[in-house]
């Protein structure tokens, strides 16, 4: 059952994103990234990150891709045309450095796994404290004390954001 | 459980995914996506190890990269939006005023 | 007394600074005055020098006198110090003697110029530099002189300098002059690695202590290399070609430099090597062969000339290779014999044609002259002595001096009979090329142009210049006494030089009799007799006679009179090649295109990088990417293989 | 546990002061909004008195989020001069293209505080927080003016490439931190130290953690984002893109290697070592042949980029001494050459060209001398800061007896200084034809370029002051 | 070892401070600008002079030391370390003596005046640094300023060409001597990061405290070879020497010929020899070999040039070729002789490049075709290019001939076979100089611009004549300045026969 559920995220997660990559609409690749983002989601909470998935889909498939969506509907890219294109040899470039990088990172991680029990665990803030389900509290305690200047900071990041999108898009007298 | 090394292949293949997209895409929105792709990538590797080492400071990374994202988000789209305002374009070619 | 005897060169050496800083202030009359006296104090203070020398025993005649040390690097010392002995002597007496009278003569015979000032300050800094030339008592300060005086030569061959070929002339003199001090400064630096210092007297008498066998090669290449210098100075083959051009000089130049003094440098150098080419007797062979062949061949030049002077500079040449004979026989005092006779002679010879030019407003040109012996009476009467001196005419000086030079080439241990034949044969030939100038000279038909404006008759100039001319022909019948035959009495000038030549490894002479040496004078005086004869009947009595020569045997008269294309054979074998591989590949490939080249190649090359590096930048974000991503790949693909 | 506000105190007073700043915004009308800038300096100057009174102290802060140690001070004090200087030439610039807004200043301090955290930080998710807050300030800066072309497209392609970039340093975090267990930099240290090989998947993230910072300091081959975009933002910003973001990169790019990754310097020297060789070689040529100074200053950072890099493959207190003093003289000089460049560029930068520099030399001596002097520095020569601080990064890279290396960046240095003598031969040899219109230089510049020149000779001269300033910071 | 004598530091901020005074001076005449420069190297040569007075000739070791820490943080030791012996002081003096000449010479130049007195009095103080400095960095430090206002007078005040000439002059030296700043750094922490001290190292070396590999000897001896042959100039890195030379105003020529070309020289004698005796010897026939095709490539170059600065440039070659042969030679006559011979060369070259300025200020040309019968109208001028004309093709009796001659002499116990190829150089010199000699001034004058030239006017003449009477002094009386070199140079001879005794050619007196 796990491994049904997870083999079906992990299926549809790379699927959507090659629809991502690959469709010709740029609607259609948004749609598929919130499917993508929905199917992490899922695969966050097999890994026993419930919080974060529910992050996951609020933030990321709700807000960010709602963002997206209506950038896109603005712009109405789909009136472009994309079809000369000067740059031909990427594609020759990108499918081997693709292939190169897909096969060093797939290899790497199966040496990972073969010497995984091996822990070079330090211990980070939490060693040994994660649990099968609700493990909110202890997220926001540690969010709120150890990572409170972390926690700080994006508030200056998206300070800045915010400013910084004002800026940009005010029209100018 | 599932061995944390297939959600790490899954991670992966995205990541790779998600940096080909970038440069085999010229509509600068959906090289922003493919962007996110990566970014998501990178979060579920986090995720994974945060559970294999069996502590949470992997997923509070993953929350910062969540908002870093919206940040990037924010400022991001407005840039788009000022490019298609000012070039009329999307594509990131016509992006190339400057060179050599 | 003698140690302050330096100041010998002191007056000179005023002389010239006066005259070459202040000179352009000063009227004609002060400049000669200067130089004047300049050369006749010092002319006098040698004298006052010779006395005191004469005063001392033999075997004292040798005083050095220190001035400073001059450079000193380590044990490397050369002093600035004189040797005053007889050789030095004897050289210096004619230096200055003959120099003032020439300074003398000088005062009229350019009066007209405007270079009055630089010309005498030119002639005082050349007795100068002479006489540091033979007063030195080390090798290098002997070449300070060696190149002060080519430097003089240089300047006063060069003093009518908007002529071309006087600039010519002078430049050709110095290099040529300087081929040969090459040859010199690498002799001397040879001794002292040999030796290990400069000075004769220390060099001589190590040359003497040490086994004959032990310094044979250096001695040998030190003494070649000398020579070579001395064929530079002196005029001998191969490096004669700059003396029959040094004539573009003013004429008493060529009297005092280019005849009496400067060039028998030469000789006095291998005078005072002695010891060490008495040491050296395949170098002394080679000098004999050198100035037997030399001799032989101006004088075949000096047969066909036409310019008086050009007679007279081949006839020099001729002379030195007489007296290189000598010295390459070992015969090194009947060098410095006809060295000082010669001087008086050939010194009077230029003198009186210097007299015929000024008189005939500068020509030159034999077959424009004849008949001037109304004219020009002490001139001409100075002159035929000096021929006769020269020509060998029973006791007339030269008559003494050349007869003891034939004699040593017959009978000294080095000589050898084909020298004697060789020195008769030029003899003749020296006879006839003196008569027939001469008689073109000053016999004949007028040749020369008249006219009432320009060219005036020509007219005996003053006494300034006669008078140099009547005690040169006095000396020139005289000098030669000082050395007589043994048959006719001593050699005195012989047993004045022995203590400088004391260190000479001598050769056990071989017996002759008088009766010998009588035997062959006679036929060397025949032989002169005939070369006289033959130019009286050639230039006086019959005309036709050279000319039909010369029309006979063209293509070998061409060769003689273009003195056997000797100066076109440098020019295409030397100093064209030189030239143009300079110009056309060192200079214009080597340098600009090879080296200059690289340097503006690789300027040309990274700027080419350059744009090849910039085309990575062409200005798409995807190709950016493509970038990052490889560069990604190249290092995780890196740590994949190494650490796998 | 204590906080201890005091190691932050700078940050705080500058985020403060940049809030400050955007919250007084709406009631300063349009005119007097130059007038922030003064505010903005306050503030700058108050957290640098905030910086002193930390001085010397030692120890972490925000439960072991930052470290107060020598090292982080030393590179506030200098992001802090950095941005007193931007500040300054902003202001100038804004009015002088009528864009008097405040907003500016707030996002500089907002950068500022993104550099000092990513000095200061000892965890990697301040690191990539503070990388973020620079970054994000930055791209919007880059695109400032929004209303020209060619700023769209820098910023464009600064943040299409920098958020890529982020993700593979991102990723490369995350690999650490599953190899190690932690983000925490001593934690990751004392983890490698004790484990007795180093897995593979560290390696990796390393390696993609070098792409990360390789990009923002503009390393070969991450570099080739850097032309474009600082031809295309406006001057203020491509001095801060060439003097605070590429310094903030190196220096935390330092703190990691060194105080992270020290174990495994065979590994990470390597590639420094060719990123090095080819930073400089790329830098040098590629700067050869440009006609826009702004373009040519890019490259040119390029390739001071690659000189800092002999320091740190260098590994050692002599190196990172090297790379904090060539730091601050690549501060003075870069900074002192940018404001001359936007002073002869006027309006919109429309003077940029090599050729309009042309014979400046004898009718504006202020300029063309302190110009000549930030050139001569930034190629090298004697008595400027710019030779002393090559000086010691030569030396450091010479003392681990990376020989190959140094000879390789004496020939690129050799090749550099070409460029650099080029806008000096325009400036002196080169005729006049630019119009008659006469430049005026403000007063503000005029102190900041005197400082600089000050400080490019000071360093150069007398390096002994700054030296012990760096020598202590390399304590970590 | 530390020193605390002020003079050397005063001597040098006289110039420096000099400069200063140049650059702030109100805008006031160029006249007034013109003689305080000059007045301020007078000064300075006067001040020079004074340390000639004091210095003690048979001491071998650094006189007038100052030693004071520069930087010392870390394990860095850099001293600013002064000092002069009997090799630097003349040189010192030679740079103090040819500026005031320089600052008179450039009494025509009419623009800009400020910034080029600036420059003058700048490079007077980089030069004067580089030969009294004893600390390598400080050395490096000095080697390399002294080429930016070199740069600028050739660049901004040069002929034609003369943003070529500059660049490539700077770029030919720069790029050469950054190699060189990496030896001196490597060999600091082959020197165990002790100190950058000249003097330390060669002793450390010398008592062998420190010891090179005979490979990495050979490095950085390369290192430091290549950046003084750059400088020399050493055939084939010369043909920057050329055009700088004559896109140079007259000053630029002057002390570029009189004083920078001797760096090169200087440093080969001073940092090559002792630091590196081993690689030196190695290598000696290898760059003896160049030298000897210096001297006779330079002279028959220049025998073809139809530019007297050109030709005077490639004369240069030439000389400076002796002088590489001198020093690689390695007894005390031939170093001496070289030492000499930089001396002899400065003065003479400088002279020609001055007489050259002259006529060019003139005429505006240097072309010798655009000659010819000079001698006509301006005699002295004439007498005077004759008597430096002698000097440099080594007339005895003049300066020229005593440093060829020793260096001959040295290269002729060292090596026959160089001296007799060397030998043909003086021959070639002899022939382009007269032979251009001929041609500018003796003939007729068959241009009309040329009838109209004025002869040599006071000023000029003030700056001729103490130059002649300089170039008979050291003719004449060389003692006065090779008795002060000899200790110091025995000493390099030394070192050189410490490592390698069949090197050096001891003479011996083989007297009776």
């Amino acid at each position: 059952m796990e491994y049904i559920l997870f083999y079906g995220l992990a299926t549809t997660s790379v699927t959507a994103a090659l629809v991502v990559v690959f469709a010709n609409r740029v609607i259609y690749s948004a749609l598929a990234l919130i499917v993508c983002f929905g199917a992490i989601a899922g695969l966050f909470f097999q890994l026993d990150a419930q919080f974060i998935a529910a992050v996951q889909v609020i933030v990321y498939a709700g807000a960010i891709m709602v963002l997206f969506l209506f950038v896109i509907m603005l712009l109405d890219p789909e009136s472009e045309d994309f079809s000369t294109d000067r740059l031909k040899q990427i594609p020759i470039l990108v499918v081997p450095l693709a292939a190169a990088l897909a096969f060093i990172l797939i290899q790497v991680t199966f040496l990972w796994s073969e010497n995984a029990s091996r822990s070079l665990s330090a211990g980070g803030h939490t060693a040994g404290s994660l649990q099968m389900t609700g493990n909110t509290e202890s997220l926001a305690r540690l969010l709120f004390r150890e990572y409170l200047l972390p926690f700080e900071i994006t508030s200056i990041l998206i300070l800045s954001a915010v400013l910084g999108a004002v800026i940009l898009t005010r029209r100018p007298e | 459980m599932i061995p944390s090394t297939h959600y790490l292949v899954v991670a992966a293949l995205l990541f790779v995914i998600g940096v080909s997209g970038v440069i085999l895409r010229r509509n600068v929105i959906t090289m922003f996506m493919c962007i996110e792709l990566m970014l998501n990538a990178v979060n579920l590797t986090f995720i994974t190890f945060s559970r294999f080492l069996n502590q949470l400071d992997g997923q509070i990374f993953v929350l910062f990269v969540m908002t870093v994202a919206a940040a990037e988000a924010a400022v991001g789209l407005a840039l788009i939006v000022i490019l298609s305002r000012r070039a009329d374009t999307l594509d990131v070619d016509q992006a190339d005023t400057m060179k050599w | 007394m003698l140690e302050n005897y330096w100041i010998i060169i002191l007056f000179p050496l005023l002389g010239a600074a006066v005259n070459g800083i202040l000179g352009r202030r000063f009227s004609h009359r002060v400049i000669a005055w200067v130089a004047c006296s300049a050369s006749g104090l010092s002319f006098l203070v040698a004298v006052l020098a010779f006395w005191e020398l004469i005063q001392l025993p033999q075997n004292a005649r040798a005083v050095s006198v220190h001035l400073f040390t001059w450079i000193e690097s380590g044990s490397l010392v050369a002093k600035f110090s004189f040797l005053l002995d007889p050789l030095s002597m004897v050289m210096i007496l004619v230096i200055t003697g003959v120099g003032f009278l020439i300074h003398l003569y000088s005062v009229e015979y350019l009066a007209e110029e405007s270079g009055y000032y630089r010309y005498f300050a030119y002639l005082n800094l050349f007795i100068l530099m002479m006489s540091v030339l033979v007063l030195a008592d080390n090798y290098l300060l002997m070449f300070v002189g060696w190149e002060g005086v080519g430097l003089c030569s240089f300047l006063l061959i060069g003093y009518y300098f908007q002529k071309q070929g006087a600039g010519d002339a002078a430049k050709k003199a110095f290099i040529v002059n300087r081929v040969g001090d090459v040859g010199f400064i690498l002799g001397v630096f040879l001794i002292f690695r040999s030796f290990g210092t400069f000075e004769y007297h220390s060099i001589f008498a190590s040359v003497a202590s040490s086994p004959a066998s032990a310094a044979t090669l250096s001695v040998g290449a030190i003494t070649l290399l000398l020579f070579v210098g001395a064929t530079g100075k002196s005029a001998q083959i191969p490096l004669y070609i700059w003396l029959p051009d040094a004539m573009e000089g003013p004429t008493p130049v060529s009297a005092l430099i280019h005849a009496a003094t400067m060039v028998t440098a030469g000789i006095y150098m291998i005078a005072r090597s002695a010891p060490l080419y008495s040491r050296a007797p395949e170098t002394l062979l080679i000098i004999a062969v050198v100035g037997m062949v030399t001799a032989l061949l101006a004088a075949l030049v000096a047969l066909v000339q036409k310019d008086i002077k050009k007679v007279l500079a081949y006839s020099t040449i001729s002379q030195l290779g007489y007296m290189f004979v000598a010295v390459g026989v070992g015969a090194f005092s009947a060098g410095i014999f006809h060295l000082i006779t010669h001087a008086f002679f050939k010194a009077l010879l230029f003198l009186g044609s210097g007299s015929v030019i000024l008189a005939l407003h500068h020509e030159q040109d034999l077959f424009k002259m004849g008949g001037l012996r109304k004219y020009l009476r002490v001139t001409f009467v100075s002159m035929w002595i000096a021929t006769l001196a020269i020509g060998g005419a029973p006791f007339f000086s030269g008559f003494f001096s050349k007869d003891q030079i034939l004699w040593e080439a017959y009978s000294s241990p080095q000589g050898h009979t084909a020298l004697w034949l060789g020195g008769v044969l030029v003899a003749g030939l020296t006879a006839f090329y003196m008569s027939r100038l001469m008689f073109l000279t000053f016999h004949g038909q007028e040749r020369f142009t008249v006219n009432a404006e320009s060219h005036p008759p020509p007219q005996e100039p003053s006494l300034l210049v006669t008078l140099p001319l009547m005690i040169l022909a006095f000396f020139s019948v005289l000098a030669g006494y000082v050395g007589l035959p043994g048959y006719l009495g001593d050699n005195r000038l012989e047993e004045f030089l022995a203590p400088s030549f004391q260190w000479v490894l001598q050769e056990p002479a071989m017996e002759h009799s008088h009766t010998e040496e009588v035997l062959l004078t006679l036929v060397a005086i025949a032989v002169a007799a005939m070369g006289f004869f033959a130019a009286y009947q050639c230039y006086v009595r019959n005309r036709q006679i050279p000319e039909d020569l010369a029309h006979r045997f063209s293509r070998l008269h061409r060769i003689i009179e273009q003195k056997f294309f000797v100066d076109e054979l440098y020019d295409s074998l030397l100093v064209n090649p030189i030239r143009r591989v300079s110009q056309g590949v060192l200079w214009k490939v080597i340098d600009v295109g090879v080296i200059d080249g690289l340097v503006n190649g690789t300027a040309t090359l990274m700027q080419s990088c350059s744009h090849t590096i910039k085309r990575m930048q062409n200005g798409y974000a995807r190709v950016y990417a493509t970038w990052i991503m490889g560069g990604a790949v190249l290092i995780i693909l890196y740590y994949f293989l190494t650490s796998t | 546990m204590d906080l201890n506000y005091s190691a932050l105190l700078p940050e705080i007073i500058l985020s403060l002061t940049g809030i400050v700043i955007m919250l007084v915004i709406p009631f300063v009308s349009r005119e007097r909004q130059a007038n922030l800038a003064y505010l903005a300096l306050a503030g700058i100057i108050l957290a640098f008195l905030a910086l002193l009174l930390d001085w010397n102290q030692t120890g972490l802060a925000f439960f072991e989020m930052v470290f107060q140690d020598p090292f982080a001070q030393f590179c506030k004090g200098l992001f802090l001069f950095a941005a007193a200087a931007i500040v300054l030439i902003a202001m100038n610039y804004l009015s002088q293209e009528s864009r008097a807004e405040g907003e500016f200043y707030s996002l500089l301090l907002f950068a500022t505080v993104g550099m000092s955290l990513m000095a200061a930080s000892a965890d990697l998710i301040v690191t990539f927080l503070g990388l973020e807050v620079l970054s994000i300030s930055t791209y919007v800066l880059a695109g400032f003016k929004e209303s020209e072309r060619r700023s769209n497209e820098s910023a464009i392609k600064y943040f299409l490439l920098g958020a890529f970039s982020t993700g593979f340093l991102l990723y490369g975090i995350a690999f650490v931190y599953g190899a190690t267990g932690s983000t925490q930099y001593l934690a990751i240290a004392q983890a490698i130290q004790t484990s007795e090989s180093e897995p593979l998947i560290l390696l990796l993230g390393l390696g993609l953690m070098l792409v990360g910072f390789g990009f923002k300091v503009a390393l070969a081959p991450f570099h080739v984002w850097a032309p474009d975009v600082y031809e295309g933002a406006p001057l203020p910003v491509t001095a801060h893109l060439a003097v605070g973001s590429k310094a903030a990169a190196v220096v935390a790019l330092a703190r990691i290697l060194l105080q992270v990754f020290p174990e495994l310097n065979p590994e990470w020297k390597v590639l420094l070592w060719v990123s090095a060789v080819l930073t400089m070689m790329i830098g040098n040529i590629a700067a050869l042949t440009q006609t826009n100074v702004k373009r040519m200053l890019a490259y040119s950072s390029i390739a001071h980029a690659g000189y800092l890099m002999l320091g740190l493959a260098a590994h050692s207190e002599l190196g990172t001494q090297g790379i904090l003093y060539y730091l601050t003289a690549y501060t003075f000089m870069t900074l002192g050459a940018f404001t001359v460049v936007q002073i002869v560029g006027r309006h919109n930068e429309q003077h940029v060209q090599i050729e309009d520099f042309s014979g400046i030399g004898y009718r504006y001596p202020f300029l063309s001398v302190t110009l000549s002097v930030f050139l001569l520095s930034l190629a090298g020569i004697p008595a400027t800061a710019g030779f002393m601080g090559k000086f010691f990064l030569f030396a450091a890279a010479v003392e681990s007896e990376m020989y190959g290396l140094v000879f390789l960046a004496i020939l690129a240095s050799a090749a550099g200084i070409y460029y650099y003598l080029r806008v000096i031969v325009l400036m002196y040899m080169g005729d006049f034809h630019g119009d008659e219109v006469l430049l005026t230089i403000p007063l503000s510049l005029r102190i900041v370029i005197t400082i600089m020149v000050l400080g490019t000779l000071y360093l150069g001269i007398l390096p002994e002051t700054f030296l012990q300033l760096a020598s202590k910071a390399v304590s970590f | 070892m530390d020193g605390i004598e002020p003079q050397l530091t005063i001597l040098l901020l006289i110039p420096a401070i000099g400069s200063m005074v140049i650059a702030l001076l109100p805008d006031s005449r160029n006249r007034t600008l013109k003689g305080v420069a000059l007045l301020i190297t007078v000064i300075a040569f006067g001040y020079s002079l004074l340390l000639v007075e004091q210095f003690q000739p048979q001491l071998d070791t650094m006189q007038f030391v100052q030693n004071a820490s520069w930087f010392d943080v870390g394990n860095l030791h850099v001293h600013y370390h002064l000092g002069i012996d009997g090799i630097s002081l003349f040189l010192v003096i030679l740079t103090t003596f040819l500026m005031p000449l320089a600052i008179l010479a450039s009494w025509t130049v009419k623009e800009k005046i400020r910034s080029y007195l600036f420059f003058m009095l700048l490079l007077e103080v980089g030069m004067i640094g580089v030969f009294i400095s004893l600390d390598l960095v400080l050395f490096y430090a000095f080697w390399e300023v002294m080429l930016i206002p070199m740069y600028f007078l050739i660049g901004v005040w040069g002929g034609e060409r003369r943003i070529y000439a500059a660049v490539k002059f700077f770029l030919y030296t720069m790029a050469a001597s950054l190699l060189m700043l990496g030896a001196i750094i490597a060999l600091y922490f082959f020197n165990n990061a002790q100190d950058f001290d000249l003097v330390q190292i060669t002793n450390r070396l010398s008592s062998g405290e420190m010891v090179l590999s005979p490979q990495a000897e050979l490095l950085l001896f390369l290192a430091f070879f290549i950046a003084f042959a750059v400088k020399v100039p050493i055939f084939p890195f010369h043909t920057w020497l050329p055009d700088a030379h004559v896109e140079a105003p007259t000053a630029g020529s002057v002390i570029l010929a009189g004083v920078l070309l001797k760096m090169g020289t200087y440093g080969l004698l001073r940092f090559c020899l002792p630091l590196f005796p081993n690689a030196s010897v190695q290598l000696a026939p290898l760059i003896c070999g160049l030298a000897l095709v210096g001297i006779l490539y330079g002279a028959l170059v220049a025998m073809v040039q139809t530019d007297v600065k050109k030709l005077v440039a490639y004369s240069s070659v030439s000389h400076l070729g002796f002088v590489v042969l001198g020093i690689f030679s390695f007894n005390l006559q031939s170093l001496e002789g070289a030492t000499f011979q930089m001396l002899s060369h400065g003065l003479s070259t400088g002279a020609l490049f001055l007489l050259v300025g002259m006529i060019y200020d003139r005429r505006h040309s240097h072309l010798i075709q655009d000659f010819g019968g000079l001698a006509h109208v301006m005699p002295r001028y004439a007498a005077f290019f004759m008597v430096f004309l002698l000097s440099s093709i080594g007339l005895p009796g003049l300066n020229g001939f005593v440093g060829e001659f020793l260096i001959l002499q040295g290269a002729f116990l060292a090596n026959a076979g160089y001296a007799v190829l060397a030998a043909f150089g003086i021959i070639l010199s002899a022939i382009y100089m007269l032979w251009m000699y001929q041609r500018v001034f003796l003939g007729t004058m068959n241009h009309e611009a040329n009838r109209t030239l004025g002869d040599l006017s006071l000023r000029e003449g003030v700056i001729l004549v103490p130059l002649v009477i300089l170039a008979l002094w050291m003719g004449l009386y060389p003692s006065t300045f090779l008795r002060p070199m000899d200790a110091s140079i025995q000493k390099v001879v030394d070192r050189i026969e410490q490592v390698q005794p069949a090197t050096v050619y001891r003479v011996e007196y083989r007297g009776p």
